[in-house]
């Protein structure tokens, strides 16, 4: 990402936060609806403060019902408004999968184009931050495979607002995601004024030439860092960040593994029919006579979600030195 | 049309004889297009068709209500009547049963889910009280923008109630005093459901104060009565004074479906023991007696209606199905490929 | 125990000198339990707690009513003292605060997500609401086995009524009358979100009608006014009458959790002004005044739970993590591959 | 599958009704509930006569709310009974995602092994029935990511048979899907008498040597046809049908692929994220070396749902045709 000649350094809640704000403040349409966005500033404060300056009707403190949070972002959206609706923590976007899979994702389709559904979802996963059971897990495979909607996962401050930006100009649903552990943990230059970023772009974070990682989320932070560790070992590992998960970036993954000959697929969510699984998918399809090694996913286990104490946290998340030895083993292979 | 000399006084509601006629109009219409698709189904030219005999007084009555280009209706899919009354060509009902390519979903969906976003005729769900978030979130755009004077219909059934989306839609509104009326059309059934096994409540309106809103009970099968409890509902939404819920009662003549068979679970007699409730005789009769009508002019309208759907229902047949291709068209805006 | 000689007149309900110190006891455990978490959060020694200042009440009078070995609990987070009051030993609480192997969940949820099978108490979600639909299963599982006598306590707060499965879970419940109570512990926050943004009506008994069933409200810092109104409902379900919606008030005098900061959305005024409705000083005082206790007896009391509490800290604390290792266990019967 | 001694000739209704009748006759812990399941005796009329016969207490006509249901019977399950329930149709599913991914899914995990949740929810999904956008979706790869949960999705009447019994003796929730084109299309022998057949157990339904061809539902039955085709023209192969979803069995697949040492993946669902990228991913991981050619996917486009108009339809679905000519260059290849 070329930064601007004006920017500033800012952390993923700012960059959550100020462009939220900007959408509040140059489009009138725009509102928030969630539980607890209005005088609690959402549970991770980064509405903080729009209640006072947008007002009630704009800043909507939702009574407790994901479905409704959504079914009503819906009908705002199809009636012209510009709802940014957020669920509170991942997982609290089962009760609105209706919503979401069958109504926001359908609106366009079943009506002909007649209606549309600009709707973005906000939602916090992800784990690493003692969020036991039910505030650690990750839902992008849930929901990766449903025609009609869009995911995207940034992790870096200024994918955040240039993705964040094309989400609210999007004209169909689309389900934003944001690793909490990356909310405080992350900080990065951010270009001034109005960008986006195309959804369904990935971006090389990291280039090399004898493995390609392909990962999102906290875990491309470790995949770089376990890279860079590697390169000072003479081995050259090209880092690409999805972004986006639906659509998601053939061509930038494709170029990668003819390069590199070489795939390996991280991802925190569980790996058994994970993002993983269509990335190796497509690539044993379109790319295989290109692959010297078979393609290899390091991923969350198999188990429902990372518990509370400490050692399940661990025993679920991948550490940045795992991720440095499995390529190491594939670039010897 | 005929104008009576001495007029019987009868509870018009300031309904002017056209305004009647209109409505007895729409109610015909309804009743023979909905013949016609289970007719077309026995046939064997259509693989499906629903029926909504027994809502047509509900329908003609909540559709005077409705102020076309202001109001927006959020119905499902036995609100043909609805549909119909607010403006919606009849051409759209046989393009839906055919499943033609210039049916408003594009031959996607079932007959008699319909979406005018022209007319503000919301995009219908099959499934079952999804819809009404949506007409919530509609309001809610209302209210936000201040445009007083509008207000949202949403319709749904008896068992719709059931449905935790609906709980989660009612409720949202009446925090926020929205300007919608929520209209239930209990027909006493879902599929094979009664109400007893679907609410230990006597009444949808005993669910009102739940709401904290108020809850106006009307006999369905009398289009005026209707017309009267919707638009003073109607009419308090648009002045800012919050939700209705509406409870119209009628009987569901027929089967769900044409998949339906009702013969397992309900007995003739039982029907039968409802015809008193049919709203289209019972209206027939009421404009005849008033002379707002009469029975030649019916009859001729009758005729009319009829010539009219046969007329639609060649014109539509004639039509071509979508093509094969279009099948990936308006998944997103533009092209869409999962994999770019 | 002291006994005086004459007692001045207070409802007592039938409730015995042991029972009321009982419930007295249960308070000041969970009290002591709840300051605990804060305290060992302050102290950097665990992550998050949560507390349930001011629900002292009701879950002491709700646990007297419940029948041990016979009725079924279906809690939520905040109910504590409630599981204490059932049966559960106290060194869960702590064993969960510290997510400890021996914790009830293996470490795996947050603190005061109990479930112990053998004493009733099922499995605490974290999903609001999610649980009771499972708390209605239970009750038809007694009623379809006949098992009179038993019923289904199931408790949840007032923010969680706005969920559609807490409707849904309502509705069929009171459809097949089952023998199960709901019991609202209604602390006016959902987090940040007061009453008025969460529900347009002014009770959370006013939805009990919507559902065919009878609501009763009870004062939740009386802890025997509560055993009493949950107690006759209780006795209702365990006599084939059916269920109950018991709104029990209180106020959450904490922040939601120690993550929250609850000076952002309410002032220190507010929460004062709630001081007189703190069910422990209440209780104390009236055990005092109707010579129940004496003031040293409950001084020594607190000293007693005190030593409790403190003994179970530590042997808590010193007890192991669970294994990395057993991350895997318990996905399904046996070994668990999703590729086999 | 071997056919005892005595067995019955029925289609694919037949077996499921019959299973589902003898599991009320022998344990009176068994409960049906769902939409219209009583006096209808369901919409497929597979509960037909269950309501006269077993009572009003154990066939449960359900209020219009699925979340419920699925909650009412993990509620069921953890007190002792035996719930089946039924949906009415797989896209009413939606609502209950809450009750099946966050709560079934996850009671034995949270409680340690304290509660167990032996549900069984069955539902007809899939195409080529005029069942328009709602009525003819599948659903099995919004599931098929949990941990917690298994789904089957047999489609011979020997294999429903097995693998209900399976379902309903398994101690923890089940997803039992049915292909509605199946349920009187398909008719075959079913041995008498009580029989199970082990979730996560694949059967090769068509042996062959030169392509591995993995389908399940409706597809197995074409995939067999296309083969035989084949086989007519000197080609082999070797059609595995899945059966269970989750687990899925690498054996029986890798098997083959060391066989054959080509893979085409065939099943109505969406592509992207579908079942296919899985089973795709997992071979590219431990066969690579084994095949010659690419593996191909050959699956539903990626649309929301097949239309109502028959050409829409005809659009989605996969004909005989299109699967014998993928088989045909496969092995070519
Ligand atoms: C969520 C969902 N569950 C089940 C169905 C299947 N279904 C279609 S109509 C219907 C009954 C609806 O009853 P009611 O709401 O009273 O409306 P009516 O058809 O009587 O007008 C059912 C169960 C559905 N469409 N959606
Ligand atoms: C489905 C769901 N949505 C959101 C949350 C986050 N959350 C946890 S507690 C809570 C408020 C609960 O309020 P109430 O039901 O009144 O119970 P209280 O905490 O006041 O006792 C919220 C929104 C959740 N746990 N589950
Ligand atoms: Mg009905
Ligand atoms: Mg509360």
């Amino acid at each position: 990402m070329a930064i601007a000649a004006e920017s500033t350094v800012m952390n993923n809640v700012e960059a959550v936060r100020s462009t939220l704000y900007e959408a509040l403040k140059t489009d009138e349409r725009t509102v928030i609806l969630g539980e607890d966005v209005g005088a609690r500033g959402n549970v991770f404060l980064i509405t903080k403060g729009f209640l006072e300056e947008f007002g009630e009707s704009r800043i909507i403190d939702t009574p407790l019902a994901e479905a409704s949070i959504i079914g009503v972002a819906i009908g705002m959206a199809m009636e012209g408004l510009r709802p940014i609706a957020e669920i509170q923590f991942a997982e609290f976007i089962y009760p609105a999968f209706n919503q979401i899979v069958g109504e926001a994702a359908k609106t366009r389709y079943r009506s002909n184009g007649d209606y549309t559904c600009p709707l973005v979802i906000r939602t916090p996963y992800g784990g690493g931050v003692r969020g036991a059971l039910s505030h650690s897990v990750s839902i992008e495979a849930l929901f990766y495979h449903v025609p009609g909607l869009k995911i995207v996962a940034p992790s870096f401050p200024a994918d955040i607002k240039g993705l964040l930006n094309a989400a609210i100009d999007d004209p169909d649903p689309v389900l934003f995601l944001e690793h909490k552990k990356t909310y405080r943990m992350v900080k990065g230059e951010v270009p001034s004024g109005h960008y986006t970023i195309p959804i369904g772009k990935a971006e090389i974070k990291h280039p090399g030439d004898k493995l390609t990682v392909v990962s999102y989320g906290l875990y491309v932070h470790q995949a770089i860092e376990a890279a860079k560790t590697l390169a000072a070992d003479g081995m050259s590992v090209e880092v690409i960040d999805l972004r986006s998960i639906r659509p998601m970036d053939r061509t930038t993954i494709l170029a990668s593994v003819r390069k590199t000959h070489k795939l390996l697929i991280v991802h925190e969510d569980n790996k058994f029919g994970g993002v993983g699984a269509e990335i190796a998918a497509m690539v044993a399809e379109d790319a295989f006579f290109e692959l010297d090694a078979p393609i290899r996913r390091l991923c969350g286990p198999d188990v429902p979600a990372m518990g509370y104490a400490a050692p399940l946290e661990e025993a679920f998340m991948i550490s940045t030195t795992r991720m440095a030895e499995a390529m190491r083993e594939m670039v010897r292979f | 049309m005929a104008k009576a000399i001495t007029k019987p006084a009868f509870e018009r509601h300031g309904l002017k004889d056209d305004q009647l006629s209109w409505m007895m109009r729409n109610m015909l219409l309804q009743r023979m297009l909905d013949n016609r698709g289970f007719q077309l189904n026995r046939q064997g030219k259509i693989p499906f068709a629903t029926g909504s005999e027994g809502h047509e007084g509900i329908h003609a009555g909540a559709a005077l209500a409705f102020e076309r280009g202001r109001d927006i209706l959020v119905p499902y899919y036995r609100d043909i009547g609805l549909c119909l009354g607010v403006g919606m060509d009849p051409i759209h009902a046989l393009l839906s049963m055919f499943a033609r390519g210039d049916d408003v979903s594009g031959g996607r969906q079932f007959p008699n889910h319909y979406s005018h976003h022209s007319l503000g005729i919301l995009s219908i769900s099959s499934i079952i009280a999804a819809h009404c978030p949506h007409a919530v979130g509609a309001a809610y755009a209302m209210k936000l923008r201040g445009e007083a004077g509008r207000a949202v219909l949403c319709t749904f059934g008896d068992g719709s109630t059931s449905s935790g989306e609906w709980h989660e839609a009612v409720n949202f509104a009446a925090v926020h005093r929205l300007p919608i009326v929520f209209l239930c059309e209990n027909n006493e059934w879902a599929i094979s459901t009664p109400r007893s096994k679907q609410m230990a409540c006597e009444r949808i309106i005993d669910k009102a104060p739940g709401y904290g809103l108020p809850g106006v009970r009307v006999d369905g099968s009398d289009p005026i009565a209707t017309y009267a409890v919707v638009k003073e509902a109607l009419d308090r939404a648009r002045t800012g004074g919050g939700p209705t819920l509406v409870e119209a009662m009628c009987y569901r003549f027929l089967s769900h479906t044409t998949d339906d068979d009702d013969r397992t679970y309900r007995t003739r007699d039982e029907i039968e023991s409802h015809r008193h409730q049919d709203p289209v005789p019972i209206f027939e009769k009421l404009l005849i007696e008033h002379a707002v009508m009469t029975s030649d002019e019916i009859s001729q309208m009758k005729k009319d209606i009829l010539a009219l759907v046969n007329d639609l229902t060649d014109r539509a047949e004639a039509l071509p199905f979508p093509a094969g291709s279009d099948l990936d068209k308006h998944v997103v805006e533009g092209a869409y490929e999962p994999w770019q």
